[in-house]
């Protein structure tokens, strides 16, 4: 048996018999001896953490993480952006990692002020002045956001674009199941969502900016739907892409969710990510999850407290705006850290970049016979491609080839358009790993 | 009201110098700047991989319409002011690896420092979610290990590891639950669950589509058997409950409990936030539960991250199986091709995360669970309950005991008779806590106990710590009777980095945002 | 005088826990407990591989007459307790990553966290010094290329890298002297060092077994040159200077000096401590030295550790190449067979690291050097004097300046006239100033200077923190000149985790462990 | 040009208007035209970090470190030993990792305890009352232990039997070029030393507990010596043998020197390791290096501060004890940590499956037809053996294999019984790795 418990036999006898009990089970009189586990659970013994870090690296060395031997090319809502060694050691420290939800401020200033910093970077990178402490990823925000649409305008029929992550679609029908939302698709036209083809009274429009395929939607025309039916806008924008795009809120948002996975979080397999979650003065009292405030102590001294409890679970229960408790705090943590590192120009230097290597990519892979583009829309760092195999199969040749070519995309992922392959390019990609990359990409399409 | 509304205290003495260290308690109690004020036009700290790329004007990448005339304004600082700044708040930080954080209901044991290790395994912590099969055989055996062991340990059939937190778990679990009835050819409204319940648990019954049904607590502090027996109708989805409760207090009716429920063809949910106190003692399975969420970041000791992130798994019993979430990772058959893949159960109630879960905190829970094993899973739930109860046993001398019986992992206490002797209230008793080198206890939870303070110290903290921790509470209650008693209390904390912190304040004047001050 | 004659006070307050906190700053004062005063006999926190030898009696194995009759009594704790323990210990250290170091001579600037990341490399950090040369070619090729880039840097011909500090690296060079000298034939005696030089100068002299003569320094703060012609003679050895010298300045006159010493057959050492001030801008084999040593940990910003470790290489001028230390990295010849191998130099001096020397400091080194670059380097240095005659500039209203001419990279101020109106010396300033929130600079060092505080800010603090930094100077100098001043500045520290610390008790009443304590 | 330096142009400009210069290179002025650096170091211009990192990366990638593909029988004084997450994770906090000396102890409370702890954990383990905070590294630890043997007898004559660690004796020869000892090799007989083939009136003795041969060596026999002639005893030992064998204290040893790298720290290539230091209360005023007390604050509470500086070359200059400044400070942080994560019973269950893999390894080469022991005392976890080939050959042909087999020996290495090969069994060695290596050495002989 392995373990991490102190106790000693001794002090445990002494224990037992300050309680006035013989054994170890007696403390568990009260539990009927019908359903207790006689024989105990059926999984090996305890090891030694240095026999389970063998198996742990055994499984580790089963998998093929993207690097100089498996080039990343792929993205849909996990990208391979720098991540320096700098945010790694501050994002680690024990004190942010080992503490829980800050209950007792007086204590908990370093996580609060952390997440009031990430709340005001947040707020300026979307362009709306509210922010919240995180929800789990991108997908949940989307939800939350559709819920505080729904709930703000008081309709529940919910345009969501077929631009929209297609995860994140999938999440969001799950949830309707319970909160009886009308999800209505809006799809694609020639990579841009058609608002015009949908019909009924939207209490809310969810659109993606980049969406799924890449492409820079038209907000402006999505503003003026809901100007016109009076619904409220979700935008789910690209933490990244708006280091040079004109942010949610400047298009008019009301809300303004993503996912934050590209500030500073390893690919990990896809999570713990981030959800982001912002959104105008007027939602605030709407607003799910935790919330960080500026506010003083008994001495007057500038101090942090996690404000406006009264919308959370704990305090309204079933009228709660949302049933989030544990969320991503450490990952807020991290992404204020790395926007700390980025900064002004960092952050639009990393977006350029990007998008550089991706229209340089893009156009290699277009110089290959039978590789086409599957919509026309301009695009950032990520773009959509018809290729003349099918995908899943050209992904595996290419893997073997050292890439990770990107993800494929079926009819409901690229919204009518698949099948496809979508390809992700970020600022770490070298013009050498490119060109590698669409010579490998030729020789598998033939 | 409107944030900003007021002006807030600025009390960053002097201009703001990141390589000032005085807000790091080491060396006194100034505030620490923000990154904002720290910031200087034309700083850095980034530097990124030259790459070769041609450098072609952005102006002919992407259309003007949609670009940003200016940058966002984050904060511009050097690597070295980052760096002090978060080592600094770092150390304006409680946390388990500074001492006991004997918080309530919320688990908070040491978290092995190998977990870390193996999160930051290359190998796990760089793998696309969205790479083909063939490239991530070990991330899919790790799932599939996981699941297993976690179906063994409360009983059940299978699970999704999807859900990020317990409150999502709790979600899915109330769509899985309308699935299955959905599937029986019934539309359910109602759920119940009891008084002393956590506040996800009403939350979720709301957002899962349902309308929350409370049963009260009996004089024991369990449910009261005849209470639910009564709201027992045709019209009862299932029940949700967590065993032991939030009183800390093992529900014995459990299975007159189930099967009542079960009798009127409602199902019993699990909420698995307190299974530390009964792992391999006994399972939810076991007791009738037929879906269960377990708190991986509570029982399972991946750290709790300021916050989060959490993991919720949510395991359930044979017949809810086709219902649950996909795609999940599964063993394949046939000796060619890989040995797993994704696939989605039949009748699916779809996907509730953006990939596969929180995956490295998944890996970290399945270390842990490797080490203890199942002797050392159940000597965890032995050791946790046993110092409840010493504690319990203890301060009962000192506090109020509301439920006079042997608890399971947490007693509660009340100040109930500390307050209408001195006046300090729980409150003001968890503050005092805090000065004397322990995090406070949570506090006016469960609702249904008055002033109540509840403990868990969980299993890793030893036998000095926990006499260290009752003195330091019989003291808190001695000194509250003496002359200037009261005040001493009502004035802590005094040695911690801020002071009380006016929290009404926060909410009045809201300043949600650095931007937002006046 | 024994260990331990007499009591110490014993101030840990209760029971010994491991999960109590309050010795971390953030929640109070009080003592932490030591590491055997948390032991309790019976728990463990070590967990072992799993082997499957077998597990023969060891008395089989050792004979009795070697064996301990009982275990050596460590400590016995919780992994728990463990970590609790030493990352109290940690909030209780100040450091760099904390706020400014401005210690005169120890170049504490920011020390990138990259360096870590490369010195974690498995492929770096798990490789065995004995290993065959073919299984660690990466390893000579870093060495030969720091190797490369360090004699660049020095303007030298070859190094050796082995000398674990600086300290070492004199020695090494003294006996690289001696080895010259006996290979010309001679037997010399006398090493000249200057009165304003560091204390490791003179005792590595005798270890090399020479005499120290001393040589005063001039008015203007510099080696004064018709002293050092007077005892210049067949008997000299060589000279050892560190330039810009311990007060800051710049040796002007280092061509007539290096003339003067090897007119006499002398040999010119540089104590490479100050080289952050002249990177890129001058180098030591243009300014005639023959033997240069560096230290790694100041001006290649590998963190100095609480004492150490550090790395001292020492380069040579080609005269003196054939007498290094060996084995050295080297570049093999020939298309065939392994690039890289090791090589001892003819008339090598021998070995004087029991491998290759700090070997994951030379990684973090290489790291910071190519980060840098030729263009980066020269930056460090010109930003480190541009921040120290700032400093200087700007305090020389309010503290004295001995020697008052533009200084390098350090300044050296003096609380002369303090002390002499008000009674506040060097060391009460330097007290005051740990509570401003910044490390105390170097006090009483160079010895020359009375009531010396010797400032060194580096490169890497900012303007803001300059400013920051010299406010609280001025300020601790306008209040020792008011009412209670002198008390306050006597009684400083008062906001740290200990006040004034006894170092005549230290010594008079010496408990140097645990053990000696009464 | 990359770096980490804060200013910007406009600040740079400003100071040096304050300071009344026109240009950077102002700042020089004292610096002679003549000796100047015209067109600066002919190095690269600085790389940003990610290309750094990717350089370094290809070095380690060049290396083939010890792990499941080369697995490690290679000893030698750097040993392959458990170091867990928790040591690593503690001994890798910034706060220790980034500060200086503790030269002003109300804010380094933290090293200069933990290093108390080293100082009291270091004598209960070597039997000596006394240690020090560290030395470079084993050699360097022994010259001091020399220089200091040498100053108290007052006579200069060493006698360093042959079965030291043949680089400590290496270094100890250097540095007698400067301090004059006069060294006299004591030669092995049957693997221990025979002091009775040395002549002279010593002033110490130096012998190694175990051996470079990985035998006992008789220390009442060196302990006889010495009280005869009056010679001081500096025995070397291995911390971690000394979980299970009787400490030098016990024997009677004046000086206890060691190489601490086994407590905690990785093989590193050579270092950064940990030169041990310990003591009889005798030679405390001739200490090298630094010494931390414990004493009071001004409030009476506990305190640590360094202490009897009087000796350090600080104060006494050319007087002093030794010319040690900078140390292996964090290295006796990590050894306190693992030391306390080991414990009592940990180092012992250490040196015990150390001992038991060693003896089982031995016997298991030993029935290869042409192995043979080289001498034949008995040894801990380290063994010395007679082999058909070539032992550099050997060694070569087993890298391929994937072992590192050992350490070769020559005539030097051995105490004049080379050639040989060195091999060295840890507590992490699994039978299976034991017989595999056995299995493939068997072939290699062949
Ligand atoms: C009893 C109980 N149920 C549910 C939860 C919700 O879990 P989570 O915070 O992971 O969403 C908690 C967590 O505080 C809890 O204590
Ligand atoms: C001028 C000078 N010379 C030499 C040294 C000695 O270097 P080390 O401490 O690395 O032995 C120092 C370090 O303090 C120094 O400042």
């Amino acid at each position: 048996m392995a373990g991490y418990a102190p106790h000693t036999e001794a002090e445990i006898a002494g224990m037992l018999s300050f309680l006035g009990l013989a054994t170890v089970d007696d403390l568990f009189a009260a539990v009927p001896e019908a359903i207790r586990l006689a024989g105990g659970l059926d999984l090996a013994p305890g090891a030694p953490e240095p026999d389970v870090m063998a198996h742990l690296q055994d499984l580790a060395g089963a998998n093929r993480p993207v690097g100089p031997s498996l080039v990343c090319f792929a993205g849909g809502g996990a990208y391979d952006h720098e991540v320096p060694a700098v945010t790694r050691a501050l994002a680690s420290r024990s004190e942010f990692v080992t503490s829980y939800t800050p209950y007792q401020p007086e204590v908990a200033q370093g996580v609060l002020q952390a997440v009031f910093e990430f709340q005001t970077l947040l707020a300026r990178l979307s362009g709306v002045p509210i922010a919240n402490a995180s929800l789990y990823d991108g997908a949940a925000a989307t939800v939350e956001a559709v819920n505080l649409g729904v709930a703000a305008s008081g309709r529940h029929r919910v345009w969501v674009s077929a631009g929209l992550n297609p995860s994140w679609r999938a999440v969001l029908a799950t949830f309707a199941a319970g909160t009886g939302h009308d999800l209505v698709d809006v799809p694609l036209a020639g990579g841009t969502t058609d608002w015009t083809s949908a019909d009924g009274d939207p209490g809310v429009l969810v659109v993606a900016y980049p969406n799924y395929l890449g492409c820079l939607e038209d907000l402006a025309q999505a503003r003026e739907v809901c100007d016109r039916t009076g619904a409220k806008l979700v935008v789910a924008f690209d933490p990244i892409c708006a280091g040079i795009l004109r942010s949610p809120g400047d298009w008019g948002a009301d809300v303004v969710v993503g996912e934050g996975q590209a500030l500073g979080m390893p690919l990990g397999f896809g999570g713990p990510y981030l959800g982001l979650f912002a959104c105008s003065e007027a939602h605030l009292r709407r607003l799910p999850g935790r919330l960080v405030g500026e506010t003083v102590d008994a001495d007057g001294r500038r101090a942090y407290v996690t404000t406006l409890r009264a919308r959370e679970q704990d305090i309204r229960r079933e009228k709660a705006t949302s049933n989030v408790c544990t969320n991503q705090t450490l990952m807020a943590v991290t992404a204020a850290i790395q926007l700390g590192w980025l900064g002004t120009t960092g952050l639009a230097e990393v977006a350029t970049r990007s998008a550089r290597g991706a229209h340089y990519c893009r156009q290699g892979l277009l110089s290959i016979a039978g590789v086409e583009p599957l919509v026309e829309a301009p695009v950032v760092r990520e773009f959509a491609l018809r290729v003349p195999v099918e995908p899943a199969t050209l992904i595996d040749r290419l893997a073997d080839e050292g890439f990770l070519a990107g993800l494929p995309l079926d009819d409901d992922a690229s919204g009518g358009n698949g099948p496809g392959l979508l390809v992700a390019v970020t600022e770490r990609r070298t013009r050498t790993e490119i060109d590698a990359f669409a010579a490998a990409f030729e020789k598998a399409v033939r | 009201m409107s944030p900003g509304t007021d002006t807030t205290a600025d009390v960053i003495p002097g201009p703001a110098a990141g390589g000032r260290a005085s807000s790091a308690p080491l060396l006194g109690r100034d505030a620490e700047p923000t990154l904002f004020e720290l910031s200087q036009p034309g700083r850095r700290s980034w530097q990124l991989r030259t790459t070769g790329v041609p450098e072609v004007p952005l102006d002919d990448l992407v259309p003007a319409d949609h670009r940003r005339t200016t940058p966002a304004p984050l904060a511009e600082v050097s690597e070295r002011d980052l760096v002090a700044h978060f080592t600094r708040l770092s150390h304006r930080q409680f946390s388990v690896d500074l001492g006991a954080y004997p918080l309530g209901s919320c688990t908070m044991k040491y978290n092995p420092k190998i977990c870390d290790a193996v999160a930051g395994l290359p190998g796990l912590a760089d793998v696309h979610p969205g790479a083909p099969v063939s490239t991530i055989q070990g991330w899919l055996e790790l799932l599939v290990e996981l699941e297993e062991a976690l179906c063994e340990v409360t009983g059940m059939a299978a699970a999704t590891l999807q859900p990020a937190a317990g409150a999502a778990g709790e979600l899915t679990g109330l769509l899985l639950m309308r699935a299955w009835h959905e599937a029986q050819g019934r539309q359910r409204t109602k759920v119940i669950i009891p008084d002393s319940a956590h506040g996800t648990n009403p939350a979720s019954v709301t957002l899962g589509g349902y309308t929350t049904v409370t049963v009260p607590s009996d004089d024991r502090g369990c449910v009261d058997l005849a209470a639910l027996r009564a709201v027992l109708d045709d019209d009862v989805a299932g029940i949700m409950l967590t065993n032991p409760n939030t009183l800390g207090l093992f529900e014995e009716d459990i299975e007159a409990i189930a099967a009542a429920v079960h009798e009127v063809g409602g199902l019993l949910y699990y909420d698995g936030a307190n299974l530390n106190a009964i792992l391999g003692v006994v399972r939810p399975g076991d007791m009738g539960f037929d879906i269960v969420h377990l708190n991986l970041h509570k029982t399972f000791a991946t750290p709790h991250g300021g916050g989060g992130p959490g993991a919720g798994p949510v395991a359930v019993s044979a017949r809810l199986t086709p219902f649950l979430p996909g795609p999940r990772a599964v063993r394949l058959p046939g000796p060619d091709g890989p040995a797993y893949g994704w696939a989605t159960p039949d009748r699916s109630i779809g996907r509730i995360h953006s990939w596969h879960g929180n995956a490295l905190v998944l890996a970290r829970a399945l270390t842990y669970l490797l080490v203890h094993g199942s002797d050392g899973l159940r000597q965890v739930a032995q050791l946790a309950v046993l110092n409840a109860n010493w504690l319990r046993h203890r301060l009962s001398a000192t506090y109020d005991v509301p439920y006079d019986r042997p608890c399971m992992h947490e007693c509660v206490l009340s100040a109930t008779s500390l307050k209408k002797a001195t006046g300090v209230r729980a409150l003001d008793v968890a503050k005092r806590l805090l000065e004397s080198g322990f995090h406070a206890p949570t506090v006016y939870f469960p609702l249904i106990v008055d002033e109540a303070l509840m403990l868990e110290p969980t299993e890793t903290e030893s036998l000095q710590t926990l006499e260290a921790l009752a003195s330091a509470l019989e003291e808190i209650a001695a000194d509250a009777g003496t002359e200037g008693g009261h005040d001493r209390a009502a004035g802590a904390p005094h040695a911690t980095p801020v002071r009380r912190v006016d929290e009404a304040r926060a909410a009045r004047q809201l300043v949600p945002t650095f931007d937002a001050r006046r």
